[in-house]
């Protein structure tokens, strides 16, 4: 730490009273340029070290930096955190820190009544006012009735913190989210070290900026500390998680994981093909560091070359992983088909964003699902799974990667931008809990047929270039039975057709018995799947908690599904399906199960709030 | 960045190793279904003739293609063989040489695979210098869908799709690999069978990405295409055999060659005029392509047709690249620890 | 005509007897090489003008020209003709023509009992059995008993026919499918002069050829009325269909049809952009003949490019029409999410093949109805339509545009390979009879908004680069309503997902009451859509005449379906569903309107026989 | 086929009219949303300035691009836009102008959407000479995915794709249009705004595909990429602006030029041992593309970065030919007859 700073490290043991309360929902909200994405990460990290359980949502503009002080230009992150489990990042935040009008603007619908507003004084001057589109100043003209106000200079107070770092104005501003942060530690009672350790090692070569970042930071402390402003802190428990180590995961960062775990389990060299989209670029950027593993990682010139050098690497006896989001996986399409013809083991990453067509790439849904399912000319069965919570993703891509090689076939898994960039605390697995990737490798020269089957799965031996004697080529036209080679027979098409869905149905013999929140029969079951789960348990256990009976189940397997379920659904009188898009799970356990259920859905671009949901279900029951 | 040199790779090494292998180890038990008479049946010929000499083992060879007649060509090589999707195999290819460096990765594709809709991989795989050995068959025609005009045909060519005669520039391959940063570039005629092998094979030996453009006769869509400087007895004077370090001479008695003026080449005729000396000396290995750019834009029937190796420099290869920075990171940094990546970051315990 | 030929043109008047039967099924089976793809489609138009109904089926082998007498190479032509309504290529027929052995052994198993086969018994000498994996001679070897097999040495007598037309050898034989062709009409009595005046035209600058392939059809002709081999010939009576001028039309040959005709009833320029695949080349083919009409032909450098192509010609107001198969719409999804946010008219034709992948390129299927439907990222609603037999083609591509123009949206039209090279007699329209097509074509400058909705329609105006005063812009990302400019609101998010989905079901409005054949009410009925709508009649009546209560009905509006669906349903017992895929519109049904059917399928590469839908009806009845 | 020459078009024949437009007229109402300090702002700028010279009606525009931060381009025009998908913008516009030849159609790309994923569509739009403007905004990195390498990269660049280094060798987008047959090309500096805007309006008057880069700085995630020789105190001696039949110097004092040995450029200075006479004169519209493609390989530092027009000649425009060959037909065969057509072929009737 700095050794030029004179000011003393905050203790915890502050002067004012200290309220403990269960859990609190706070967005940091300002402009592209204010480093909102980083305070957020920052009070994260700070939390989850801490012990506390969390759940936290970016929201970014799709442009990379829309005029300052304007609407769309607004960033957020908002973060729930308490002492029991936290499944969502809160409906509405009990703290909103705007940092300028647009700020303000755009996030106060959301605060809840009574909720606290933090605001910078200093950026409500008229030329901001006016770009946000107020008329007047909605500090000075009542409309923040009802919320509780804290207004800081803190452009002002942030210089000041840091007049004798040398920096100049310009830049000594930008340290204006630390301060931020140092008030808001305050308030939740947390310790600055972490963050002050971080602003360390970060700007460690820069002295002049390390310096006025951690007085920025402290001075907000003090400041919060010292002014009459603050009556009460609120302090917040440790989260009674399951015993074990803990870090804090994206469930991008979750899948680069997993992804490294996939291949030190299953012996096969890692490669990952893809072209940058939002909002799954991270799982590139990610795994491009991992090279003392010996990852591949190939940025292709697009999403076609990245799935076709993929399936090239799997070919090759590789694992291919490839990833991309809605407009990529439109582009995928094709040779999906191939590596269903060739059955050769893949899986396809879709970080799900608000669509169709370009849409709104950094906003979160979930109606690629059909796509996932159904998207690929002639009959081309993939089997489908959903991740659901950031930590998920990674227990998720170990599931797509021991499908896709147990049963030799390419494996969507789907995820969203809601699960890729919000984070939870995730507890560390030790290498023994993981399991063991195998596959049908192909060795016997004498015996070797490329198609012919494993009885019980029905997955075809891989044959690895590179083996003596096992020579044989494979390609996208129909495939006679057993020899793998080129064939138009007629009652051969219609069989490989059946052989090959039948295969991917099979996998429903692997599908764990479906877990039930709640009791096993009541008046409402709601069904989710996907980045869903945590609004949804919520929800079910808040309509319980009103005396309902409602339960919930999540579905991860989307194809095959869980055979349990027409079982579990006869025993519930009514069943709700909630997810965001118009209602794609929905249709398709129509289609699936015959069954018949209530669609909740909204396409906001945003999760499910948990009254939302209850709302619906209670409206039916 | 550090590039290393190009690398010893254990194909290179077992060229010493005679493995005993010929011609008909090559041949797969699949009946060869093209039309009779296509210039495809020559380019299998010579591969599967070549391909004994490369000194490397059969199970190591990898034949990928795109769709195509050109590109059921892997069905017929007894190797393992990819017969992918429309224009896409070098993307498949670069998967296959990333993913296993020591492999031998051919890529057959057309000209309408390799240049109509596969013209972005094509480039892409060329400008990485991926290890691949590409070999585009050019017929200037749609076989497989029966006769529609290709990014190689002629302006004005009537076909199934243009029956007033296409309005389309066509594209000349060779420029576009050029353009592409290619290290390795040529061209072959499907019947002039031992210059063809003697290609595909400098192909085969170059490490990076060896393109090879083949003019093959489609005798159902678009017969005789080259013909008038294919035929046995044009090619002497129509085609302009490229050697490197040799004046560029052609005609039955050597008789002709190519100068230059300023930027513009010129046919000249040896004797009174011009001597030996006042031709262009061939240079496959010219860092800069511009040289074989000018003999890529020597058209016929004002030139002869060059044939032969343009260009041929070594450059990083790109498993090797992107095995080499594995293999630094993993010195500098120590291999990858599984529990200690998970365990990285902050971490907490709760107990 | 050929004034050297010294032949007698035969008249129709022939010494020998003739029965008059109903109807017959030739199929045609040669070599590639042998012209059987010609010799059927010369047989089919003599018939057609000949005033039978018709219904063809072409069956040609991936490969451009397998190996001379090989399996592959094998093609085939079948015609199914009658004095009745015809409406499949018949289940199996009645005489095969069979010119090498391949031909016999790839296509005996399909002739009825009892059915005639006509053999080149020049060509089954050794190494054409070998070739086609023959131990012994079918003709000497007794396999072929219970058929009428009718050996004539085509190659010697062609040969002696066009001894004195100067051709060689190798192009003498070339001859020997018009010596067949002669028999067949013969055995027929069907009239040479349709296909001399063919060959006239095609040949006449070839004396010598012209020469020799007349003198084969005749001396063909002539062989079968003087030998003693056939003993009655066959005749079989013009067909009552529906009083007007009649032609001949393939599938894909209405599809140019129709969107000429589209053309010229919307007064807007017809662009057809595509990239050549099997089996819709022979629609940029034929589009690409229509230079007079102003047709723009565009062949791109792939299917985006050609999507992307027609998309900017429809923005720039003419009409985008993109044909292809299923793995050309799976490159065109993004695309075709960007026309459902443009919302800019385009009609996607898919020609679909065997799949999955390249699967069976030159065979038929219906397996892409999930891709038409749900087959794109986030929520794309499509309009879908499916044409139902060769002359629908051109009526379909109508209704595609003109859904297209009314309500401004992309629409997929799907046709198959058997309906796009198959052909029937088609009534010829009046001018009067076709629909005008209408477009909210925008004007005026002062209420111009991109994204103002009509009414009724909810479509949006389609303003014409060019036109001043209504410059705007467009693009994928979400639009805000009525201005169009980009907008990342939740809530409008959420309205215009909606309002999309809207606008497309909507289009039920236009949809006419459902047509059922047989009886409103009944113990089953069987649903089709697509190319099995003549087998599935054909069927239902069969049924019908063994006194089963089979009703079926043929759905043409595939998204949003008719309305009236669940009303006709609810009056059968039990409901069948005939497809070529494993049960596509099975599941939508299921999913769109729960309804619990049975599915009957087979994914052969081929169409329905009648028999089959009827064993299926009748072992659940 | 006959190819006619280049034909008067509307837009052609309208440049004389003074349709009294100027900049303003082509501000939309839509805020410009690009970081501050970006060069696409300055390109804006240019653009607005100079379409108003053009003498085409406002209504005739049409601005198409891809996806991008540079992409965001047609929102700021007041005239017909199309933001596209990824890539793609070619294939749009060139069914925009085949649709409606008179439209003023302008490409707007950057290095990723242009060269990567929509490497092939460029190439296919430039050989066929299709009446587009086609503008690459080159910063050398994805912009609006944050910060990954382009194709245009250099070697060894750590971004945040590859912490690494990057190990593509880079592309080269003028080698890459001159071998795709392109009848323009240009480059420019989003800082010169002089040189921009006039390369801007050169490149709007030629009839055929015209193909502009222009280096411009991605300030947040790859500033100062291009600053070793644009900035304003280093532009005389670091960039070589072409001019057409003059020639090739550069220097505060045009005391340097660029001389050819053979076909490997050097640069000379002016003084004792060369002339003026000795060096290099530029000509845009030699027929082969030799020389412009040599420039192209003129790589800094060791040469000066040649701007301005590389190439620049005259071929038949594709949307034009089209045309022409829909009036060729109509004048032979007679304008199309729906009712003829729907009644040819083989028919008969049933009464
Ligand atoms: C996505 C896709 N589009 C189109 C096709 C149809 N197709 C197959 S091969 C081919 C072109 C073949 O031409 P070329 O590459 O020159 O090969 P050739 O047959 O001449 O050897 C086309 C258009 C396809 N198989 N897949
Ligand atoms: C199909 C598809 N793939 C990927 C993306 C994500 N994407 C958007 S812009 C872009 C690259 C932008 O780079 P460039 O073209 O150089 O434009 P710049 O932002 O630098 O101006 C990418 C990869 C996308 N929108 N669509
Ligand atoms: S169609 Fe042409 S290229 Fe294809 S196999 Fe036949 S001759 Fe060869
Ligand atoms: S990210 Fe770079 S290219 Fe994009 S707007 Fe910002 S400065 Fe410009
Ligand atoms: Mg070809
Ligand atoms: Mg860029």
């Amino acid at each position: 730490m700095s050794t030029e700073t004179e000011l003393s490290t905050p203790t915890m043991e502050t002067q004012k009273p200290t309220v403990e309360i269960q859990s609190a929902v706070i967005r940091f909200a300002g402009d592209s340029g204010d480093g909102m994405q980083l305070t957020g990460t920052q009070f994260t990290n700070t939390t989850a070290v801490f012990g506390n359980d969390i759940s936290t949502l970016p929201d970014f503009p799709a442009e990379i930096r829309a005029p300052a002080g304007s609407l769309p230009g607004v960033s957020g992150f908002q973060i729930n955190f308490g002492s029991q489990e936290i499944r969502t990042p809160g409906d509405r935040p009990d703290v909103l820190v705007a940092m300028n009008p647009a700020a303000l603007k755009v996030n106060l619908a959301d605060l809840v009544e009574g909720g606290t507003v933090i605001v910078n004084e200093d950026s409500f001057q008229a030329s901001n006012l006016d770009k946000a589109g107020y008329e007047s100043n909605p500090l000075d003209d009542g409309s923040l009735e009802g919320y509780r106000v804290i207004r800081i200079p803190l452009t002002t107070l942030t210089l000041n913190a840091i007049k004798d770092t040398g920096l100049d104005r310009k830049q000594g501003q930008r340290c204006k989210n630390f301060f931020a942060l140092g008030v808001v530690y305050w308030m939740y009672d947390r310790p600055l070290d972490h963050t002050l350790n971080w602003i360390q090692s970060k700007f460690g070569r820069n002295p002049a900026v390390l310096e006025a970042n951690t007085a920025a930071l402290k001075h907000g402390f003090n400041y919060a500390e010292t002014t009459e402003i603050f009556t009460t802190h609120y302090s917040i428990r440790k989260a009674s998680l399951a015993p074990g180590k803990y870090r804090n995961l994206t469930g991008n960062q979750a899948i680069a994981l997993g992804a490294v775990t996939a291949m030190e389990k299953s012996g096969r060299e890692l490669f990952y093909g893809s072209y940058p989209i939002t909002p799954a670029s991270e799982i590139l950027q990610e795994l491009s560091r991992y090279k003392k593993f010996g990852v591949k990682t190939f940025q292709a010139e697009d999403e076609i070359a990245a799935i076709g050098a993929a399936l090239g690497a799997s070919f090759a006896g590789g694992i291919g992983l490839t990833g991309t989001s809605g407009p990529g996986v439109a582009l995928k399409g094709e040779f999906i088909g191939l590596a269903v013809m060739t059955e050769l083991p893949l899986v396809i990453v879709n970080i799900q964003r608000g669509g169709p067509s370009t849409g709104l790439p950094t906003k979160t849904e979930q109606s690629d699902l059909f796509q996932a399912i159904y998207g690929r000319n002639g009959e081309c069965p993939v089997p489908v799974i959903a991740a659901c919570s950031p930590g998920d993703c990674f227990w998720s891509v170990l599931e797509a990667f021991r499908i896709a090689m147990k049963y030799m076939t390419p494996v969507m898994l789907l995820s969203d931008g809601y699960l890729a960039n919000g984070s939870e605390p995730w507890r560390i697995p030790s290498l023994e809990d993981l399991p063991d990737l195998s596959f049908p490798n192909a060795t016997d020269q004498d015996t070797f047929q490329p198609y012919a089957r494993d009885e019980k799965t029905l997955s075809r031996p891989w044959a690895i270039p590179g083996t003596p004697g096992l020579e044989h080529r494979i390609g996208g036209l129909e495939k006679q039975h057993l020899t793998g080679n080129v064939s138009y027979d007629p009652q051969n098409h219609d069989n490989m057709v059946r052989l090959r869905a039948k295969k991917v149905a099979g996998i429903a013999q692997d599908i764990p018995p479906t877990e039930i929140y709640g009791d096993p029969e009541g008046d409402a079951l709601i069904v989710g799947w996907g980045g869903t789960r945590g609004a949804i348990t919520s929800a079910t256990e808040q309509l319980r908690a009103k005396g309902l009976a409602v339960s919930s189940i999540h579905i991860r397997h989307i194809n095959p599904l869980p055979p349990d379920l027409t079982d579990i659904f006869s025993r519930f009188k009514k069943v709700f399906v909630a997810e965001i898009n118009l209602g794609q799970l929905w249709t398709y356990l129509r289609a699936t199960l015959l069954l018949d259920s209530i669609s909740i859905n909204q396409v906001r671009g945003k999760p499910f709030m948990i009254q939302e949901i209850m709302k619906k279900v209670e409206e039916q029951l | 960045m550090k590039l290393k040199g190009i690398q010893m790779t254990a194909n290179q090494s077992s060229e010493m190793i005679d493995l005993k292998l010929d011609r008909k180890d090559f041949v797969s038990d699949q009946e060869v279904r093209w039309c009779p008479g296509c210039g495809d049946y020559s380019i299998l010929a010579q591969m599967q003739k070549m391909v004994p000499n490369l000194g490397v083992p059969r199970e190591n060879f990898v034949f990928i293609s795109g769709i195509g007649c050109s590109s059921r060509f892997p069905y017929y090589m007894n190797t393992y063989g990819f017969h992918s999707i429309h224009g896409r195999a070098p993307a498949v290819a670069t998967g296959v040489k990333l993913a296993n460096p020591d492999l031998k990765v051919f890529v057959v594709t057309g000209d309408g695979d390799g240049l109509s809709i596969g013209g972005n991989h094509l480039i892409h795989a060329i400008r990485r210098n991926v290890d691949l050995n590409i070999i585009l068959f050019n017929n200037r025609i749609y076989g497989l869908t029966k006769g529609q005009f290709s990014p190689t045909s002629e302006m004005g060519k009537k076909t199934k799709s243009t029956p007033y005669g296409s309005i389309d520039n066509p594209i000349n391959p060779l420029c576009v690999a050029i353009a592409a940063e290619a290290t390795f570039v040529a061209r072959a005629i499907d019947i002039d069978t031992k210059h063809l092998g003697e290609t595909l094979e400098r192909a085969a030996n170059h490490r990076g990405t060896s393109f090879v453009e083949v003019y093959q006769n489609c005798n159902i869509f678009n017969d005789g295409a080259f013909n008038d400087f294919t035929e046995r007895t044009k090619r002497a004077d129509q085609v302009l055999y490229l050697e490197d370090g040799k004046p560029m001479r052609f005609g039955k008695d050597l008789e002709k060659g190519i100068a230059i003026q300023g930027f513009s080449p010129e046919v000249v005729e040896i004797g009174e005029n011009y001597s030996i000396e006042d031709l262009l000396i061939h240079n496959e290995s010219l860092s800069e392509p511009t040289l074989a750019y000018l003999l890529t834009r020597l058209h016929f029937p004002e030139f002869p047709v060059p044939v032969g190796v343009f260009r041929n420099v070594e450059k990083p290869e790109y498993s090797d690249l992107c095995r080499d920075q594995i293999h630094a990171a993993q010195e500098k940094e120590g291999k990858g620890n599984l529990e200690k990546l998970l365990n990285s970051g902050d971490t907490w315990t709760v107990s």
